[in-house]
């Protein structure tokens, strides 16, 4: 794990003071919805499979930050903080977990689908690394249109085991595809720990078998994370082709709620709690580099939670979709199965 | 204790022993007793020790590393690998946790198990048990949510179990595990918890191709898979109170099928009822439909229907959810709308 | 000459002119007309810069290394690849040289493209077309003969799509591209070259979900799948000469199905017989019987009946595949049997 | 390409004179059978789908040479010199091309899924890659009996971009199975030059993704072929894991009979044939280690040629399987569809 970096050494990847109190402010929002999602589901007034992405905020903000408009993201099972930092709005992602019909997906797909084309969201993904080739064709349609988006893919250190993902990245690198293969090593696939799957050391250590570059990020630092998709996005707009990066990080909750957590210490998930809370770190930062103080805190995390509060009434006031939808959107024009 | 006298003892004290066990617990029965009878048999998946479903709970304690094995995420790997071990003598039961995640599988499943008896001109022996969990009712949306009996009925070479019960299921495993061919052993995600009964807990076995009927009755035959026998069965229990007796019958294997029950029990009826969670389009209700024409014609006093899902992914709302499986009230008014 | 000048030059010379072509050159005519009409068309797969049937011949000479583009032998890739390219607004055209391949892909087909938009709540729009081919007859064995149409009929999301003549191979391929929806198009190993007529120079296209009445006749309906046409008008001949009227109906699409037109002639000849390629068992005649039966049970004089392969893999000895395929015979014996 | 070692400084690996001359008759007994096939083929005498290993035949034979009985193999649809060099008969071989009731698999298979579980030969198989995954499994089974035995692959450089690939090796590294993955990189997948679908200078480069060794051996020379898959048999037997062998060889003919060859120069091939032809090679140095002159090539010629000849008229007089066959070996036991 890399060591704070001191206040005045601070690379700051040409960012102004406001742009790196987004980043906090794009974490802490993630932090708080996912607090929410998991108290509501406790309570019994929000179900399905859903997978917390507390404790990994660093990743999403940091690598959406390096994105512009037009650029694209396919996401995961675990998907809530890449749509969050990607720009969805709270209301309607909170109303797709509930299978409400403002919802992203009109509640017809939930936590595991929630996707806004509008946003360059291609969607959270049920599927282990299916993400990983809709990426490399995303690319492949901006690499044909001759135009300078990219996709990045947002996949797990278990997808790097699955098929797809050697198709998916091979297929990218042999046209130079402008895509961004970044794998969240969270240190767990489900219940086995990382070491059991992969028998190296790095996820990023694939990279060479696809003759592209192979880079591993503290995935708690939000900075370190925005500075290498950035390298890697410039590197596909230059029609250089993909990259891997490896952000390390660490999952606080269970694989999904309802998990018994029995293949982990507890101390080793409090030990990260302490020391690689990517909020903590940054909000220490800032307060380094004199850019916010408790106050400044404070009023973040009341208009954040103000924010989800008003995202869990709006999705709760909005209507279940009405029973006609079971049979529309299957086929586009005609509209029924 | 070595495994053969555990075994002797098992036997003496099980005798006529049951148990009050859900259908998760007696799919592990079949395992433990499997792979303590035979050190042939082994497991492999990617949730296999933890186990979210308890189905190979404890195995892991009881067999060790290399007789439950943990995979990465890599189903074609688990498919390939349970074909390979199969080759050079194992009998492998490997699990795919979601019915839909066997699609990342399906040329080892189809191209390769399915296929490699016949064109080797018989000369293999491929006894492997896939298992995994179908079925809908559990909010897990379209990817985790997919009935796909037909896709591997529709292969020959694989043999297609269903087990409705959890008698079934520890009988029907362990069938399946002394089968000498691939079977595709498909579990239903709600009945692992809500299905349960007494089950013995000595040695049996229930054949393969032998449909249950689970209700007598004259006016109409209801085919129910897996879960959807329940369904039919409560349909029944409610169309006797308005005089109608329906029979129910659970295939169990849907290959090979048992039609002679069904064929006997329509031309006692003259009405047939399919249902199923798969979608209605190529499903089974259509084959046993195209079976019964086929055998049963004269007999047949209306045409026979189909309750399925409508030929949609399965939506994550649950109230949608819902709606897209077969339902008592569906059955029911099929019945009326049959007998009038 | 800029495509639009050339498109418009193209259609004044073109209209009304006809050319003699085999199923692959038709094919071949839709792929040119419609990358030329189109830019977002492109086309992707294993083997389309060489074409060893010919349906992509000369494209990548035409229209470059970004329109035409030759992958890795990585299926998965493939429909993943052209799924995300539709995404963000391509319409590709991805190939999988023989259908059986696509087993290696069935995962970012059926999980992912065919639930996509629904699982999106409609919010996306998938204009995919995946080029495959099936059939069998040229004793490519087990692996590399299998008509799978019954897959992906199952899959809800997706379109199926079987011409069986040229003039319908072109027609189909351009109302597939110009379709909104991921469309399995499904073409046929042996009518790449022997299936030969006049068509059109000139756009046309062919609405999908409409089946062609092949040959009118009032005493058995015969519904053909693909190259099946061929042998159910072989088999109409011969039972002509015997006074028997058969029916030929090519449904050209099993998603959408037209049974309209099915049920119409049933209604007509009382009688039906579905021929395809594929295994009985889950196969598309087995739908279409059910469905029949449903709609037209009491215009059914007796049981309908299906020829299709015999529920096993194919055989690599020419004659045992030959066995193995619906022939001339075995239908007009089918024919005779439910006359008599 | 290594250049020829010279007499006095060759490595001859502890195989004696009688195992040395073997090589060359494993080497030529592949070449006159293919050349047969070639022949009969053109003549229709025999049909399907044939994709001949002439030019390759070093690879299987050094490989096969350093396996034990009971150790097994799984091939491709280039699978004839694999069986061979694995001791299959030439006979029911040819039977089994002709479709014959005599053949491996009674003529139900063709030259695409030969196979004799007798001999260890898991199968030619007429899909990309997956027999990746089958030796894997093979050597699983072995593992979990704790026997000593071995499973090697022959997969092709096509197949290395293939999920299934990735998925069998990375499980195989996972638990150390003794497995040998042994890549025969000819060049090219179907039409597409290697180049363009590999976009890493060797397929032994992927190795590194697994942990695994990843070793490159010249494919014409069957010595270094034998000696580099005995050093990961023992490897494997040993505990340590797989290795990954990339044999760099070529193709003399066409992919399949009726390929046009329209994608590669004329004199590329010619140059090859010249310069990389094992077999030319092996008499070379066999001649200058003494163990072989021009009247004993002839004789290991006549006496290949015959048993070719022999082979070709027992499947000739073969009948044609029974048309009961149709519905026979789908399952065990009930036998029937
Ligand atoms: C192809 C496939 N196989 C298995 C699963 C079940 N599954 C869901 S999440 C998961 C673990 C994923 O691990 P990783 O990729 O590391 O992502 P993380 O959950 O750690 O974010 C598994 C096995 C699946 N969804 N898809
Ligand atoms: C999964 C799959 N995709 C495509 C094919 C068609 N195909 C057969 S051989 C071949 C090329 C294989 O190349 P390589 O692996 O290098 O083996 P080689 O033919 O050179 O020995 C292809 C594309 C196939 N058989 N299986
Ligand atoms: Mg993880
Ligand atoms: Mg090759």
């Amino acid at each position: 794990m890399s060591t704070l970096p001191s206040a005045p050494s601070i690379n700051r990847e040409g960012l102004n003071d406001d742009q790196l109190r987004q980043f906090y402010v794009t974490m802490l929002r993630i932090r708080r919805f996912e607090e929410k999602v998991k108290e509501l589901f406790l309570d019994a007034r929000l179900y399905g499979s859903v997978h917390l992405y507390i404790g990994e905020e660093a990743v999403a903000a940091g690598a959406c930050a390096a994105l512009r408009d037009g650029d694209v993201i396919s996401s995961t099972h675990r998907g809530h903080g890449h749509g969050i930092a990607k720009g969805l709005e709270l209301g309607p992602m909170m109303a797709e977990l509930m299978g409400k019909a403002t919802g992203y997906n009109f509640g017809k797909g939930g936590s595991m689908h929630i996707a806004s084309l509008d946003h360059g969201m291609l969607g959270a993904n049920g599927i282990v690394a299916a993400g990983i080739p809709i990426a490399t064709g995303a690319a492949l349609g901006f690499w044909i249109r001759g135009s300078r988006e990219v996709a990045l893919c947002f996949f797990g250190d278990g997808g790097a085991n699955h098929g797809a993902f050697h198709e998916g990245i091979n297929f990218a690198a042999t046209l130079k595809l402008p895509a961004i293969f970044l794998c969240e090593n969270n240190h767990y696939a489900q219940y086995q720990p990382v070491t059991q799957d992969l028998p190296v050391s790095n996820v990023a250590d694939r990279a060479a078998a696809y003759g592209i570059p192979g880079v591993i990020v503290d995935g708690a630092d939000v900075l370190a994370v925005y500075a290498a998709t950035r390298r890697a996005a410039e590197r596909a707009r230059a029609g250089e082709g993909p990259t891997l990066i490896e952000a390390k990080t660490y999952r606080f909750e269970g694989h999904f709620l309802g998990d018994p957590e029995s293949y982990r210490a507890k101390e080793e998930v409090a030990a990260a709690r302490t020391e690689r809370d990517p909020l903590t770190r940054f909000a220490t930062l800032l307060t380094q580099l004199g850019l916010a103080g408790a106050e400044d805190f404070q009023r973040y995390d009341d208009a954040v939670r103000q924010e989800v509060a008003a995202a869990v009434a709006f999705a709760e006031s909005s209507p279940e979709p009405s029973p006609d939808l079971l049979l529309t959107d299957v086929y586009d024009v005609d509209g029924r199965a | 204790m070595g495994g053969h006298e555990w075994r002797n003892e098992y036997a003496k004290k099980a005798a006529s022993v049951m148990s009050e066990v859900s259908y998760s617990q007696a799919l592990n029965m079949a395992l433990r007793e499997e792979m303590r009878r035979d050190p042939r048999v082994f497991c492999l998946g990617e949730d296999i020790k933890e186990s979210t479903y308890g189905v190979t709970r404890g195995l892991y304690e009881e067999f060790g590393p290399r007789r439950v094995i943990g995979t990465p995420i890599s189903e074609t790997a688990i498919a390939g690998a349970a074909l390979g071990a199969a080759l050079v003598g194992m009998r492998p039961v490997a699990e795919f946790m979601y019915m839909t995640f066997m699609m990342s599988a399906m040329d080892q499943l189809v191209n390769q198990a399915a296929k490699m008896k016949y064109m080797f001109g018989g000369r293999a022996l491929l006894p492997i048990v896939f298992r995994t969990m179908a079925g809908a009712g559990r909010s897990n949306a379209a990817q985790h949510t997919q009935s796909l009996e037909t896709w591997f009925a529709h292969a020959p070479g694989l043999k297609v179990v269903m087990p409705s019960t959890p008698y079934d299921a520890k009988g029907l495993l362990k069938t399946a595990i002394r089968d000498d061919n691939p079977v595709i052993f498909i579990e239903n995600k709600l009945l692992y918890a809500t299905a349960k009964e007494q089950v013995p807990v000595a040695e049996y076995t229930i054949p393969f191709g032998q449909a249950a009927v689970r209700r007598t009755g004259e006016h109409v035959t209801i085919v129910g898979l897996q879960r959807m026998v329940e369904i039919a069965l409560a349909a029944a229990a409610e169309l006797a109170s308005a005089g109608i007796e329906a029979e129910v019958i659970d295939p169990r294997t849907l290959v090979p099928l048992d039609l002679d029950t069904i064929v006997a029990s329509v031309q006692k009826t003259h009405r047939l009822i399919v249902v199923h969670e798969a979608h209605e389009r190529m499903g089974a209700g259509a084959e046993i439909i195209a079976q019964v024409v086929a055998h049963a014609f004269d007999y047949l006093d209306a045409p026979p229907q189909r309750i399925a899902n409508p030929n949609v992914p399965t939506p994550f709302n649950r109230m949608l959810e819902e709606l897209s499986i077969p339902s008592v009230a569906q059955v029911v008014a099929a019945v009326q709308s049959l007998l009038s």
